[in-house]
C-alpha cells in the first residue's frame, strides 16, 4: 500500500494542488486535508504548501498557525510525524515553534521569483533522504518574505547539530547564513523557502530536481514499515 | 540626538485588508466584541544631534511624501526627544 | 466601522419614485453627474417622469463613456460586422468576455481591461486593483482563471517621476496577482515620454472551462434570488455621486469618501474558490461581477439579459461604511464582490459554500414576473426602471473626426541616411547593437518579471522570456494555449490605421513562433480625447485596422476594452492599441522556446527584410527620431510564417520573432538567454547590412534546426512563398559574431550583458 | 468603546531592510544626519464595551502570540480610552 501523505489547504493555500500533485509523481498518495478540520485522517506524512494564508496580512503564517488542523499537526509532529513546509509552510512551521527562528521581509524588499540553485546540507532528514550531502539542485524560488533570521546561538547551533537543510548558492533575499531549509532536532520537521513541488517535470519547472523531496519521504516511511 | 516617531494609518474611509485579517483572528481566537481593527505603519527615526527648525520642517514634508501617501493614508509626527 | 445596520441610517430625505412623480420641478445635479442635457431629457422621457435621484445616479454612471462606449460604439461594431467566419468562437462580444473553443471540449475566455487613470493616482493600488478586476470578469464566464499578463506604458526612464510609478505599478501587479495565485506569464514594458502623466496599465486574464460549464450573465426564472457575495460595500469610487447624497443627506452629510480603492486579493482568492465551487455543483443560473458602477451595472446587466423583471432590497447590502446613502450604495465600485441569480432549491447551498470559505452573502433580491428593475430602500420604492434603457440603451455619439493636418509632415519624415546617419564601420555597428540592448525598451525585464510568481498552478509551460506565455490546460492530453500581448506605439503615432495592424501582427507571430496555432484575439484601445476630432480619427482607424485585419488572419475579436481621454492638456498618448492573441497548442510538449537550440544547428531568417525603419527602435534609440512610414503590413506573409512554423514544429529546435530592433536585437537576445554564441554572416541576404541588421520589417523569425533539416525547412518557406536565408550556426563560444558589408561585428556575452542587464535597475535607482 | 494600540517593532539586533530603505530614501532626498530608521507596526483595536480584566489579560496573550512574534519582534500595549 502507498504512503498517504496529507497536503493542508488554508484559506489563501496556492500551491496546495502543485504539492498535491508532487506527492503523487513521488509515489504516494495524496490526501487532502482542511485547515478547519482537526483529523488527520491518519495520514503517514503531511505538506504545508506555499501561498499566503490569510493573506499573511500580518506576519506570514502569524494566523495560519491557529488553524484547528495545525493543532493537530503540531501534536502529531512532536511524536515523530514527518512534515514538509514549503515557502508559507515554513513560515508556518517557524510560527508554531516546531521550527527555531523566523522569516522576515527580503532584503531587497521585492517580491523575488527566479530559478535558484540550492545546495543540499544534510541529506539525512526524512524529505532529503535520497539526495547525497553537497548535491546542487536548482529549484523555484518565489517569495517577498523569505529571509531567514535566528539569534547567532541558534544559527550555531543549526549548524553544529547539522539542521541546516539546504543552503542557497547565491542568496536571493538575505537569508542568514544562506539558509534556505531546516530542520528539527528529530530530523522529521522540514521547512524549506524554495518550492520543490514546482520543479518535478522540465516541462513546468526549471529541472525535476524538486521531485526527490517526495520521493525521500516516500523511502523514509517505508524504512519506518520496514524496520 | 533627537527622536521623531512617524504613525501612518489608512484612512477610516479606505478599506484595509490587514486589520480585517486581525480582526477575524482575534475574533476566532476568543476575543469577544472586536468591533474594528486598524492595521499602520510606525516609523521610529533617530537622528544626530539637535532637531533644528530647518530639519523638522523638511522631515514634515517627507513623511507626507515619502512615508505615507496622503491619497489614502493619514500621518502624524511626534517629536520624543 | 462595519455595520449592517442600515437602519440606523435616516430614512429621512430619500427620494422615492412617488416623489419624483409628484415633483416634477426640482432641480437635478445631471450637469455634475456628467450627463449632457439632452440625455437628462431622454432619462425623463424614458421614465415619463423625472428620475429619482437614485435613478439618477444609475444612468448617469452607466451611460458614461467608461460604462455605455458612446464615443467608441459606433466603430466597435466593425469587429461583428467583419468577424470572421470561424468555428472557433462560443461566446462573442458583448459578454463579460469572448468564449473560445480549443478542442477536446475544452473552452477558453480571456480579455484584456485599461487601469490607467487609477495608476497615476496610486500606482499600487490602481495597478493591484486593475488586476483584480479582469480576474473577476473571466471568473464570470465560468471559468477558472489560470493566468495573467500585463502590458504596461511609462514616461521617460529619465524622468523624476517614472520610477515612483514603475515601482508602484509593477508592485501592484504582482502584488495582488501572486496573492491570488495567478501566474504571470507576459506583457510588456514600453518607456515613452508621451506616457509621462498617462501611464498605462492593461492587464489580461486567461482562464478555461469545460463548454457545459460557459456561464452568462443573465437573471432569469421567476423567483430565483439575487446573491451579493463578497467584501462589504464601501464608499469606493463614488465621488461623483456625493454631490446626490449631500442632496437628500441634508443635517448628518456623508463621511468622507475614498478617491483610491484599495485591493484584498485574499478576499479575491476566496471568491474565486467558492464561485468555482457553485458552478461544480451547477448551483448558478446567471452570474455577473461588479465592476465599474458596482451595483448598477450588475443589476441592470443581470436584469436586461434576463426574461423578467428583477426587484432589489438595498438596505440588506452588507456595508463597511454606515452612512452610506442608498444612492452610493447602488455606485459604490468596491472591489472583490460578485453577484449570481440562484434558484431557490440551491440557496441554502450556496450559503453553506460561502460560509464554508468565509465569504459574506446575502439574498439581496429576486427574479420577478415584471419587466421593470426596482430598487426599494426599506419599504421604499426609490428605482423602477427598463433595464435595457440603463444597460444597453446608452447614447451613442457620432464624434466627428478628421485626420490631422500634421500627419502628412510626419509621414514625409523619413528616417533618410542624411536625417539620421547610420553605422559604417564594424565598430559603429557594434556600437549601435549595444546602445539599443541597453535602452529602456530592450534591456532586461528581469528586474520587474521576477516580480511576479510565474510558476503558481504548476501549468506554466513557458512565461519570460519567451515570445509568448504557453500554459498547459489538461493535465493528461498536454492541451494549452499560448497568449502574447503586444503594440507600438510609435507606429500608430505614424499611420494608426497601420499601427492597430502591426500590434495584431505582433502578438500572432510571437503565439505561431511558439508552435500554437492563433485562434482569436482581445484588445484594450488607448488613446486620448474623444472630443478632440484628430485623435478621434486615429480611434477609428485604428479599429478599422484591426478589424479588417482580424478578418484575414480569420481571428475574431473576442472582447476588450477602450479607454479614452488619456492626454495630458492638449496633447494626447500616442495611439496605442494593446492587442492580445490567444493560440492553440494540441500538445505543450510539442512547444518551441526561444531555448532548445544544440551547439552546431544552423541559424536560419525566414521572411522578406524591406528598408523600413520608420517607428523603429533604432531610429528612436539612436536619433530620437519619429517619422515617416510604418512598416508594411503583409498579414498573407504572417500567416505563411506561422504555418511552416507550426507545420515543422518537430525540426524546429528553437524559435524566436523579429520584432522590436529586428534581426540584431533578436540575434543578441538569444545570445543573451542561452549558454551558447551566434556566428552568422549577412553575405548571402537580400540586402545591406544595416538594413537586414535594424529594419522592423513584419512576418520574420529566426528559427534553428539541425544541419540536415535545413533544406526541407527551407522548401517549405519557399512553397509558401516566404525568403529564407541560411545566416550561420549555433557556436560553442559565447558571443555575438555577425559578418557584414563593412566587416566583422565581435560581441562577446559579457559585453552585452553588461549594459543590458543593468538598464532597468539602473532606471528605477 | 475601548480602545487598545498595540506597537510592534523588530527587535534591535534584527536587520530591518525596510527601515534601512527608508533611512537611505530620506538622506537621498536631502534630511541629513538620519542615524537610524526602523519600521513597525501599528494596531488600533476597538473594543465594544468597556475593557475589563479578562478581556485585557487576552489581549495582552495574544499581543504577544498572535501581532507580535516575539522571536523577533517587541511589543507593547496602550490603553487609550
Ligand atoms: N510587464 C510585463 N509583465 C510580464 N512580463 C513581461 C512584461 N514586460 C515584459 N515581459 C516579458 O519579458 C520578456 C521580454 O519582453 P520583450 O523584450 O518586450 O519581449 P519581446 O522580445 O517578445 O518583444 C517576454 O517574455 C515578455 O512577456
Ligand atoms: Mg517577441
Amino acid at each position: 500500500m502507498s504512503a498517504r501523505i496529507g497536503v493542508i489547504t488554508f484559506p489563501g493555500s496556492l500551491d496546495d494542488s502543485d504539492a498535491a500533485r508532487a506527492v503523487t509523481a513521488g509515489g504516494a498518495d495524496a490526501v487532502r486535508l482542511w485547515h478547519a478540520d482537526t483529523d488527520l485522517q491518519g495520514v503517514d506524512a503531511v505538506v504545508l504548501p506555499g501561498g499566503f494564508s490569510y493573506g499573511d496580512y500580518l506576519r506570514c503564517g502569524a494566523i495560519a498557525r491557529f488553524a484547528p488542523m495545525m493543532g493537530a499537526v503540531i501534536d502529531a509532529a512532536r511524536d515523530g510525524l514527518p512534515v514538509l513546509g514549503i515557502c508559507n509552510g515554513f513560515q508556518i512551521l517557524c510560527e508554531s515553534g516546531l521550527l527555531p527562528g523566523a522569516l522576515i521581509r527580503n532584503n531587497h524588499l521585492h517580491f523575488i521569483c527566479r530559478d535558484q540553485k540550492v545546495r543540499i546540507a544534510a541529506d539525512d532528514t526524512a524529505w532529503t533522504a535520497d539526495f547525497a550531502a553537497g548535491q546542487e539542485i536548482v529549484i523555484p524560488v518565489k517569495n517577498g518574505e523569505g529571509g531567514y533570521v535566528a539569534d547567532e546561538r541558534t544559527l550555531d547551533m543549526l549548524q553544529a547539530e547539522n539542521r541546516i537543510v539546504a543552503r542557497y548558492v547565491g542568496n536571493p533575499n538575505g537569508s542568514l547564513r544562506d539558509i534556505a531549509g531546516i530542520t528539527n532536532e528529530s530530523r522529521t520537521v522540514v521547512g524549506i523557502m524554495p518550492h520543490p513541488e514546482h520543479a518535478i517535470d522540465p516541462l513546468t519547472g526549471p529541472t525535476a530536481d524538486g521531485l526527490v523531496f517526495f520521493t525521500s519521504i516516500v523511502t523514509t516511511l517505508a524504512a519506518r514499515v520496514g524496520a | 540626538m533627537a527622536r521623531i516617531v512617524v504613525t501612518v494609518m489608512l484612512k477610516p474611509e479606505i478599506l484595509d485588508p490587514q486589520g480585517t485579517a486581525v480582526r477575524g483572528a482575534l475574533t476566532r481566537l476568543g476575543l469577544t466584541g472586536v468591533a474594528d481593527v486598524r492595521q499602520g505603519k510606525r516609523f521610529v527615526i533617530d537622528l544626530e544631534g539637535s532637531l533644528d527648525a530647518d530639519r523638522e520642517a523638511l522631515l514634515t514634508k517627507l513623511a507626507g511624501e515619502l512615508l505615507a501617501n496622503p491619497v489614502i493614508e493619514d500621518y502624524s509626527l511626534q517629536v520624543e526627544a | 466601522m462595519s455595520s449592517t445596520d442600515n437602519a440606523a441610517v435616516t430614512q429621512r430625505g430619500v427620494d422615492t419614485v412617488e416623489r419624483a412623480a409628484a415633483s416634477p420641478d426640482v432641480q437635478q445635479p445631471w450637469a455634475e453627474l456628467g450627463l449632457k442635457a439632452d440625455e437628462y431629457q431622454r432619462i425623463r422621457d424614458i421614465l415619463d417622469r423625472r428620475p429619482t435621484s437614485a435613478e439618477l445616479a444609475m444612468y448617469s454612471v452607466m451611460w458614461s463613456e467608461h460604462c455605455s462606449y458612446k464615443s467608441s460604439k459606433v466603430h466597435l461594431r466593425q469587429f461583428g460586422a467583419k468577424q470572421p467566419v470561424t468555428d472557433a468562437l462560443l461566446v462573442g462580444i458583448g459578454e463579460n468576455a469572448g468564449v473560445v473553443d480549443i478542442g477536446d471540449g475544452w473552452a477558453v475566455t480571456f480579455k484584456v481591461e485599461s487601469h490607467n487613470h487609477p495608476s497615476f493616482i496610486e500606482p499600487y493600488q490602481g495597478a493591484a486593483t486593475g488586476v483584480g478586476g479582469i480576474v473577476r470578469d473571466i471568473l464570470a464566464m465560468g471559468a477558472r482563471p489560470l493566468a495573467v499578463m500585463d502590458s504596461l506604458r511609462f514616461g521617460a526612464p529619465e524622468h523624476p517621476d517614472t520610477s515612483r510609478i514603475v515601482g508602484g505599478v509593477v508592485a501592484g501587479v504582482g502584488g495582488y496577482g501572486n496573492c491570488l495565485g495567478l501566474p504571470n506569464i507576459g506583457g510588456e514594458a514600453v518607456f515613452d515620454s508621451c506616457y509621462q502623466g498617462n501611464p498605462l496599465v492593461n492587464a489580461l486574464c486567461v482562464g478555461a472551462m469545460r463548454h457545459e460549464d460557459i456561464h452568462l450573465a443573465k437573471a432569469s426564472g421567476v423567483g430565483n434570488l439575487v446573491v451579493l457575495y463578497g467584501a462589504r460595500t464601501g464608499g469606493d469610487g463614488i465621488g461623483g455621486v456625493s454631490v446626490l447624497a449631500s442632496e437628500t443627506f441634508d443635517a448628518t452629510g456623508p463621511a468622507k469618501r475614498p478617491a483610491v480603492q484599495v485591493g484584498d486579493p485574499f478576499m479575491e482568492k476566496l471568491l474565486i474558490e467558492c464561485t468555482l465551487q457553485m458552478f461544480k455543483e451547477h448551483l448558478v443560473e446567471g452570474i455577473q461581477d461588479l465592476g465599474g458602477a458596482g451595483l448598477s451595472c450588475a443589476t441592470s446587466e443581470l436584469a436586461s439579459n434576463g426574461d423578467g423583471g428583477m426587484r432589489v432590497h438595498l438596505e440588506k447590502v452588507p456595508l463597511r461604511d454606515a452612512t452610506l446613502s442608498p444612492e452610493e450604495i447602488i455606485m459604490s465600485e468596491s472591489q472583490e464582490r460578485m453577484m449570481a441569480v440562484v434558484h431557490p432549491d440551491n440557496i441554502d447551498r450556496v450559503m453553506q459554500i460561502c460560509a464554508h470559505w468565509d465569504v459574506t452573502a446575502t439574498v439581496v433580491g429576486e427574479v420577478t414576473d415584471g419587466s421593470n428593475l426596482q430598487v426599494f430602500w426599506h419599504d421604499e420604492l426609490i428605482v423602477d426602471v427598463p433595464p435595457r434603457t440603463v444597460a444597453h440603451d446608452g447614447p451613442v455619439y457620432e464624434r466627428p473626426y478628421h485626420r490631422p493636418a500634421w500627419l502628412d509632415a510626419r509621414q514625409a519624415d523619413e528616417p533618410t541616411a542624411q536625417r539620421c546617419p547610420r553605422p559604417t564601420s564594424a565598430a559603429e555597428f557594434s556600437e549601435h547593437i549595444l546602445r539599443l540592448m541597453s535602452s529602456a525598451n530592450l534591456c532586461d525585464r528581469e528586474w520587474l518579471t521576477s516580480q511576479y510568481d510565474r510558476y503558481v498552478l504548476g501549468n506554466t509551460v513557458a512565461a519570460m522570456p519567451h515570445d509568448s506565455g504557453v500554459v498547459r490546460i489538461d493535465e493528461a492530453s498536454g492541451r494549452g494555449i499560448a497568449v502574447s500581448l503586444d503594440c507600438n506605439g510609435r507606429f500608430g503615432a505614424l499611420d494608426p490605421y497601420a499601427g492597430a495592424q502591426l500590434a495584431l501582427s505582433e502578438a500572432y507571430r510571437n503565439v505561431a513562433v511558439s508552435g500554437a496555432t492563433p485562434l482569436a484575439v482581445t484588445d484594450c484601445l488607448n488613446f486620448g480625447s474623444p472630443e478632440d476630432p484628430e485623435v478621434m480619427w486615429q480611434f477609428a482607424e485604428a479599429v478599422r485596422g484591426l478589424a479588417d485585419a482580424c478578418l484575414t488572419l480569420g481571428t475574431p475579436v473576442t472582447g476588450g476594452n477602450v479607454s479614452l481621454y488619456n492626454q495630458t492638456a492638449q496633447t494626447a498618448i500616442h495611439p496605442t492599441p494593446v492587442v492580445g492573441v490567444l493560440g492553440v497548442i494540441d500538445d505543450v510538449r510539442s512547444r518551441i522556446t526561444m531555448h532548445g537550440a544544440r551547439y552546431g544547428d544552423s541559424i536560419l531568417l525566414i521572411g522578406r527584410t524591406r528598408e523600413e525603419f520608420a517607428g523603429g527602435e533604432w531610429a528612436h534609440v539612436l536619433h530620437g527620431h519619429l517619422g515617416g512610414t510604418a512598416p508594411v503590413v503583409d498579414l498573407a506573409a504572417e500567416m505563411a510564417l506561422a504555418k511552416v512554423v507550426r507545420e515543422h514544429s518537430p525540426l524546429i529546435t528553437s524559435a524566436h520573432d523579429l520584432s522590436d530592433g529586428g534581426l540584431a536585437v533578436a540575434l543578441a537576445e538569444l545570445v543573451l538567454r542561452n549558454d551558447y554564441g551566434v556566428s552568422v554572416s549577412l553575405s548571402d541576404t537580400e540586402a545591406d547590412g544595416f538594413t537586414m541588421l535594424f529594419s522592423e520589417s513584419v512576418a520574420r523569425a529566426v528559427v534553428t534546426v539541425a544541419a540536415q533539416d535545413v533544406d526541407a525547412v527551407r522548401a517549405a518557406c519557399e512553397l509558401a512563398g516566404l525568403p529564407s536565408a541560411l545566416l550561420g550556426v549555433v557556436s560553442e563560444e559565447r558571443s555575438l559574431v555577425i559578418d557584414t558589408d563593412a566587416g566583422r561585428i565581435a560581441i562577446s556575452r559579457e559585453e552585452l550583458a553588461a549594459g543590458w542587464s543593468s538598464a532597468l535597475p539602473a532606471i528605477m535607482a
